[in-house]
């Protein structure tokens, strides 16, 4: 059993002719994972990196059976492309860009949810199964394989946690980038309770920052009786109230925006959780007992 | 981005919502112009909240108060902002005082309508209800009817309410809005309601296709310090802070996980600088030259984790640019992610030192700033 | 309510649509502030369609044409309308013609989007391929994007049309258009696509919700003759016609039918004139009072076959109304539905005739105003 | 069989505490259809017309229940009403008001059909089986049980039709009226369905006007081999062009909106097409056969 995609998946990179796309498309093949098509709008559809490409991802998704996506197309088209390739089946489905206008953003959770399929983003570098497959362009060397489950909204961040816990030997079952815009196809609570229902997961370690809500569904989560063992960094303590922070969501309107809070929430529901990165391995290494 | 309060009304009574029949003034002189009866009400025009509390509205009973008001309020600054505007309107009788917002709440996936039958600049103390519905089409009156039947016992202002809710939905979808609140929301003598205030926060991602978030972010700018106007224009992500350690890095994470650090060090950061949204020549060239003529900053700290980013291609950047550099100031690197291997090497070989983690690079800092 | 071209470019770069830079003006004298280059358009600005048909854009090389062109588009009149603007802009060079809109559809129970390769005047006659997607969230690009492969074959060109189809869309339902129309669609050497003109056609039942569809809809009312402008203000639906015999009816159907049975009895109805929304006494009162005033209208048939419209208050407003009616204008009624009984009664003791059928109505309409 | 409601519809009455919510519900009741619930919002809850009313469509539906239901609300209020019932689970509902933004009817009109349920409107005196059901209030005297199935744009001159046909002891088995607006719950193509469908259905008469391309569904229709007989009237030969004639979506914009056009499709389908009121008797006779 694994978290959304393992080795069975078949990836389909949407927007694969641009230059990222094709990056992206060597690095998953690199990665090991299963990279059956590529689609490409409007331009020509001969191979790309030894990828059959498309027309369109329905064709994609009928002749080479696709069912995970990774969508890379600017923010203005990404309501288009992303519905495309839920319509045309995938059940996973990444999309990586920023600047997504929010109701945009709710639009694409909603169309995925009606579909039963998985929307990963916006504004994130995807999903990872070390050792099974790759849905995103983090640093495969980062990654081992592991019973800690890592959710994140920040990539840069997950990066550096996971090098961090892959050098201090504790690999991971699954890294899921859940982004840094407030509306999410897949939100902190529901990575949670995908995280909890993985065997393969013994404990979760989860990455947050000032903003928006997410951190409290993980104290929710701690207090349940059943849950497993939590950890967590909450970045933005030296941040200074009312400016956003890069990330969409990331901005201390009110106090319960603020790191300090989110901590001490977080403490109280005895969710391990590490001051800086610096404590970061050791409050994992707590969680996994 | 927030609209002011003028701006706000303006949109909302463009959609049929009632709002006081106002003056809008540049200069105080202007207050001349005001026609309408006194009392009256001065309101400085700001594009951020707690406005009430910092004493910007000010009830005026004759022309005299009113001009001395005027000239008052536009010398006030509000979180940094002087007011380019006021609005003078009249003051409104009223029997009650509502809350009333719709805006965009990550737990519900969507949106949420918020009501309090007490509004006010208190409002945020006395949590408001929530009906949490998500995507717009999931709106439900009978749903929100449902949830203020037990806390809005008027059923005429109830019913007023639930269908101004989807009115400022409409208007939030159709605007691009993160955020429509009336607060206070008056019950007028005759039951009707009047919006005496308007909070409309704008979705600056939808700047494509709502020219006016794009000029009002263009203005917006304008009122940030000149470092960070250069930068925004340079496509870097930066907010100014107050510190002395200047820190250039990638990714909205990384950057606060480093400013902690630094603050963890006894370090103050200069900034928060995240270039990842421009990992070019000309964006790292852009954030060095910038810290680089900032007095107050003493050292830099580069602290990247690619992988959109290659490092490598940061490293050969790295190169070129010390190796052009005019600044003195001590420069600490640490890269990593994507191309790592390369990047070490091109770093090596230009004779620059990769610290292989952020701790040994923030000790390294701390040495270099260390009052010898 | 069609929107003027100015307000229609207005509201497409109000949205991110490019549009050329215009200049609005008023009188013809106002030319002198084209600051722009020669050649340019000048354009009649009217609520109405078949302007380029009818002479109202016209491409001037100077300024002292460009003066006699204004003065001689002022004079014109378009479907009996005087432009009170005209609009100045850059005659654009472009590369291809364009179509494109999104409407609604009935058919497709909701909206649809036209395009055709080749835009201008005579677009309808070279029909436009139509994807009908129906709701708004069932807009799919993909879809658009198979019907427009086979006959658009530039397919940057085409991707910048679904993008701008996507587009037009969002517009539409953010200000309630029924129709969001570009012809032409001017493709630039660039490559871009620029809108020359703009056909917005707003939806009147959304005026409670859009202010300047409501502001759109009083001025438009000024516009109709005297009698239309004072039945519309009583809420009574008028369409004058240049015949001689007053219809009182209810329901469009209804009055349709009326008019088309007088039509073939060799008779001309004097108006299209619907009470069904405003069945009061008032509304026929001043139903009645509209045609008595108007010297071409020779006799009156009132045919009302009501359903909501209770026919027994009718005839009780006739009986009252016919008593203190000055004018002698024949009268011939025929009403029929819901109280119809009581309402017979009502008329025979009021010593109104109530013709069972309305063919026996228009035999003694025919006999009343037959020249003696 | 019937078409849409038959003496098993229980009725819910939303917005009966209105001045015309009170008629209607008089005038069900001795219609002789089954009314069972009353929905006042915001009033109190007291019998109207021996009548049950509740708050909410859902405690109606739940208590009373109610599966039809017609709506008594103002436009601007019309989409949340109309919402309600559907969410209620009522199968067929009538929206009977003018004045509905047409962005709003193309929401209902999918809320509808996606909880495979059946709008009439709006714009519409509602439809009646004669002899069954009423949900509507066009006047139950114009009609009489039979097997000509009927559908009009416009309610008065479907009175007048109905008032004709039962003069002329032609019964009808189901008058819809369809409405007037461009976008409809049910449109004509879709009316035509159910009454073809209906077995107790021999034959079809079509109420159309100017404007919209309605009328071509029928046209298209009776060129189907195995389509009943129909029969029409076409109104707005003497409307000019241009000019909206009180309906929303009776207006001759282009030649295919004329009557002229609409009429010579028709004949062209040999579909017998009455040229004024006054052969509409002869034109459903030839129908009927």
């Amino acid at each position: 059993m694994s978290v959304l995609i393992d080795g069975a998946s078949r990836i389909l990179i949407y927007g694969i002719a641009g230059n990222f796309g094709r990056f992206s498309a060597r690095d998953l093949v690199a990665s090991g994972s299963v990279v059956v098509a590529g689609v490409a709008t409007g331009r020509d559809t001969t191979p790309i990196e030894g990828i059959p490409v498309f027309p369109d991802a329905h064709t994609a998704c009928r002749s080479a059976g696709a069912t995970a996506a990774i969508v890379y197309v600017p923010a203005p088209a990404a309501l288009d492309a992303v519905l495309e390739v839920l319509d045309a089946g995938c059940k996973v489905v990444v999309y990586p860009g920023d600047g997504l206008p929010v109701q945009d953003a709710i639009a694409l959770r909603a169309a995925a949810r009606q579909r039963g399929a998985t929307l990963i983003g916006p504004n994130t570098p995807g999903l990872i199964s070390p050792g099974k497959a790759k849905l995103g362009f983090m640093p495969s060397h980062c990654y081992t394989p592991g019973p800690l489950g890592l959710i994140s909204r920040s990539g840069s961040l997950s990066y550096e946690a996971g090098w961090r816990l892959t050098s201090a030997g504790l690999g991971q079952s699954c890294c899921i980038g859940i982004g840094g815009d407030p509306v999410k196809g897949l939100n902190a609570a529901e990575a949670i309770e995908l995280l909890h229902a993985d065997h393969e997961t013994t404990a979760i370690m989860y990455l947050g920052e000032i903003g928006g809500s997410d951190e409290y569904a993980l104290a929710r989560y701690a207090m349940r009786t059943d849950a497993k063992p939590t950890a967590a960094l909450i970045v933005g303590a030296a941040a200074p109230a009312g400016k956003k922070m890069g990330h969409a969501a990331a901005l201390v309107g009110s106090a319960l925006d603020s790191q300090a809070t989110k901590v001490a929430a977080l403490r109280a529901a005895r969710v391990h959780v590490a001051d800086t990165l610096r404590s970061l391995v050791d409050a994992a290494r707590a969680a996994l007992g | 981005m927030m609209m002011t309060e003028y701006a706000g009304k303006s949109l909302l009574l463009a959609h049929g919502v009632p709002v006081p029949s106002g003056l809008l003034i540049h200069k105080s002189i202007q207050v001349q112009r005001w026609r309408q009866s006194y009392p009256a009400a001065i309101k400085a025009q700001v594009a951020s909240g707690g406005r009430g509390k910092a004493g910007g509205v000010v009830r005026v009973n004759r022309q005299e108060e009113a001009e001395d008001a005027a000239q008052r309020l536009f010398a006030l600054e509000f979180a940094g902002e002087r007011p380019s505007a006021l609005l003078i309107e009249p003051w409104v009788e009223h029997t009650r005082e509502l809350y009333l917002a719709v805006t965009i709440d990550g737990d519900a996936g969507g949106y949420s309508t918020l009501y309090a039958p007490e509004g006010g600049i208190e409002v945020e103390d006395n949590a408001p209800i929530k009906y949490a519905f998500g995507a717009p089409q999931d709106f439900r009156a009978h749903a929100l009817r449902a949830l203020l039947s037990p806390i809005e016992r008027d059923a005429a202002v109830r019913e007023r309410v639930i269908a101004l809710a989807r009115r400022l939905l409409f208007i939030a979808t159709s605007v691009d809005a993160t955020t429509v609140e009336i607060n206070p929301l008056a019950v007028l003598a005759d039951g009707k309601l009047l919006a005496l205030d308007a909070k409309i926060v704008r979705d600056e991602a939808a700047a494509f296709r709502q020219a006016d978030i794009a000029a009002e972010t263009t203005r917006a700018r304008k009122r940030e310090p000149r470092m960070v106007q250069r930068a925004l224009a340079g496509n870097l992500m930066m907010v100014g802070l107050d510190g002395d350690i200047g820190l250039i890095s990638g990714g909205a994470g990384m950057t606060m996980a480093g400013m902690d650090m630094l603050a963890a060090a006894g370090l103050k950061p200069a900034c928060f600088l995240d270039c990842s949204s421009n990992p070019t020549p000309a964006g790292y060239q852009l954030a060095f030259d910038l810290l680089d003529a900032e007095a107050r900053v003493k050292a830099i700290l580069v602290s990247i984790f690619g992988g959109g980013t290659h490092v490598d291609r940061v490293a050969k950047t790295l190169k070129e640019l010390m190796e052009n550099r005019k600044s003195r100031k001590p420069v600490v690197i640490r890269i990593n992610g994507t191309g790592r291997q390369r990047a070490d090497a091109i770093l090596q070989e230009a004779g620059l030192h990769n610290h292989p983690t952020l701790e040994s690079a923030l000790d390294a800092m701390v040495a270099a700033v260390q009052p010898r």
